[in-house]
């Protein structure tokens, strides 16, 4: 127990941090009592009594690490030091444990023989410590962000959102010929509410203009500014025509069209003057 | 650095330090010290640039590397060992970076289609548009019978479906819109005057007036 | 590491700065289609794996090439392109990724935050829950021999290398942990199966989940 102590692989403290209660407890044995809180549990407690040992925990004596546990335990006892209730659940068991080993009765029913038992503190102990080493192995590895990297300025994928149309000709002309043929129905219909120019409107006024038509012009031309209000503009040549008739009849206008359909020319009957 | 077979390496990895030699023994990486050097500055150029989050400086890179030790032609044979990958070692504001290739953009973008149709407005519009451009917000809305939002045009013109073509020469100089080429893709229409239907239309008396050509 | 004839090698690697026959100097890249085209898919794949923020899986890489690319070849190309490189390309958790060579570690070493908040305690029950996934609670405190506080656990799942997998089919139904794929990213895994030393561990019947009667 006087040996140097062991040194441990680097990988085996995988924070990088050297232990204080380890290196203490390897510097002199007697001093891994003084903080028994720093274990882990019994199990870390027995694990470190038993790498001091530096044999194989495959093949340890069990016999002598309980005795090392228990004289830890009477140590600890000695110099009053609080120790929680697992470590004496532990340490009972363990005296039970060897006396099993050391005298051999038949096992009770149901209960395992003292050597099962034995292997079975063997193997947790080995199990503890393969966990311990890969644990180091672990952090020991190259880890993302401490000495591997991923690109430091990705470049994320920029998402291009096309609209794209489904509209198609047969719809356009739908929605057109339905409108016109609406408006087409509502003016038929909604008549009434249409700003109208009546027949009487109608001749007064050419009767007003009739002065100055001593040439020949259209409607549209001797009615331009009646025209101005496209909602009124059927109705003014609708009405201004049914009374120009009604004028031409009485002598006082007339009326020439070259062609059928062709532009409707009015002026002044000259002899009217 | 694992042994390989020769000649593959050399161009397999890239390794900008292989030689012109005859006998193009790959070794040389491994056994020509200064080439192993220069290959190992060429790496740590390479992992410092990569992991950077902005381009680096010259200087901060040269902090890096034994003193005297050349970085600007480092970076230059850098810079020429990635001028036909994927990824591109360039320069901005001075300083260094890796940057995906330029013509490699595409993989960048993801290119989504949105499947969209007009509203039953939007469509009317367009099509009051198409049959009697030059033709005013005005005339539009007298022609529809109803006002038009002022986002139903905005996006006929969104779309490029719709453009502004001038404006009447009448009192308040109002502004006239047309169809555009867009419009007449999508619509299949060589000319304005394909509009299929339109001497239909007319003959059906659903429209009067002349309708001005394009 | 396939063979290939010098010539073809020139191509593949896309290098231009070292061709080591002379009579090759009319960059074939663009007269070889074949080849020309495998260049070009490979600096697409290295677009691609350059600009990614994560690992990218073999499935969305093969939507960004032609049908029957054998994308897989590529990337083993590739792999071997960037072997001796500061950058190598590396297989995380089935996902491909660049990342700077585990030897620049010297250069880059920077300290983690999550370091920090580990315990010995943090590690020690991370390495259990590796290695023994899936285990539950119970399982880790029989093997460390004493009760894992709650805040040990959480932090572990609050830095997020370990996860609930599911529940024991036992009495109780208890929670089940294992690792995540940020834990494979971190440690630089592949597979559970890379984890050091398992394959003994499991040979030395330690990762057992009964023990030997008792």
């Amino acid at each position: 127990m006087t040996e140097s102590p062991p040194t441990f692989p680097a990988s085996d403290w995988p924070d990088g941090a050297t232990d204080p209660r380890r290196n203490a407890a390897m510097a002199d044995p007697d001093t891994l009592i003084v903080d028994v809180a720093g274990f882990e549990g019994p199990l870390d407690l027995l694990l470190e009594l038993a790498r001091q040992h530096k044999v194989d925990l495959a093949r340890i004596s069990i016999v002598a690490l309980v005795d090392q546990y228990l004289a830890y335990m009477e140590k600890v006892r000695s110099l009053r030091l609080e120790l929680a209730a697992d470590y004496l659940v532990m340490a009972a068991w363990l005296a039970y444990l060897k006396s099993r080993l050391l005298i051999p009765l038949p096992p009770k029913e149901g209960e395992a023989t003292a050597q099962d038992m034995a292997a079975r503190l063997a193997f947790r102990l080995q199990r503890l410590q393969a966990m311990r080493e890969a644990s180091g192995q672990l952090m020991a590895r190259p880890q993302l962000g401490r000495e591997v990297f991923f690109r430091g300025a990705p470049e994320p994928l920029v998402i291009e959102t096309q609209r794209e149309y489904s509209d198609t000709l047969i719809d356009l002309l739908k929605v057109y010929a339905e409108r016109r043929a609406k408006k087409m129905v509502r003016q038929s219909y909604t008549v009434k509410r249409q700003p109208v120019w009546s027949i009487k409107e109608a001749r007064e006024t050419l009767e007003r203009l009739i002065g100055g038509m001593n040439e020949w012009g259209t409607f549209d031309v001797w009615l331009e500014r009646y025209l101005a209000t496209p909602e009124l503009r059927r109705s003014v040549r609708a009405s201004s025509f049914t009374a120009s008739l009604e004028l031409v009849r009485e002598g006082v206008l007339e009326l020439r069209q070259d062609t059928a359909f062709d532009q409707l020319y009015l002026r002044r009957r000259p002899t009217a003057a | 650095m694992t042994p390989h077979a020769p000649a593959i390496i050399v161009n397999e990895t890239m390794d900008s330090d292989h030689d012109d030699a005859p006998d193009n023994e790959t070794s040389a990486v491994v056994t020509r010290h200064p080439h192993a050097e220069r290959s190992h500055h060429l790496r740590i150029l390479e992992a410092i640039l990569f992991a950077a989050t902005q381009p680096v400086g010259l200087d901060k890179l040269v902090g890096h590397l034994p003193a005297n030790t050349d970085v600007a032609a480092l970076l230059e044979t850098l810079r020429e060992n990635y001028a036909n990958r994927g990824v591109n070692l360039v320069q901005l504001a001075g300083k260094y970076m890796f940057r995906t290739a330029e013509d490699m953009g595409f993989v960048l973008r993801k290119e989504t289609t949105e499947q969209k149709r007009l509203s039953k407005a939007g469509l009317e519009t367009l099509a009051i548009i198409a049959y009697h451009q030059p033709v005013t917000r005005a005339e539009i809305e007298d022609i529809r019978g109803v006002a038009i939002s002022k986002g139903t045009l905005d996006i006929l013109l969104d779309i490029g479906w719709a453009k502004m073509r001038g404006r009447r020469k009448s009192p308040g100089r109002p502004v006239t819109y047309g169809t555009t080429e867009a419009f007449m893709q999508q619509f299949g229409l060589n000319e304005i005057t394909d509009l299929p239907g339109l001497q239909e239309l007319k003959a059906a008396g659903l429209l009067d007036g002349n309708l001005p050509p394009g």
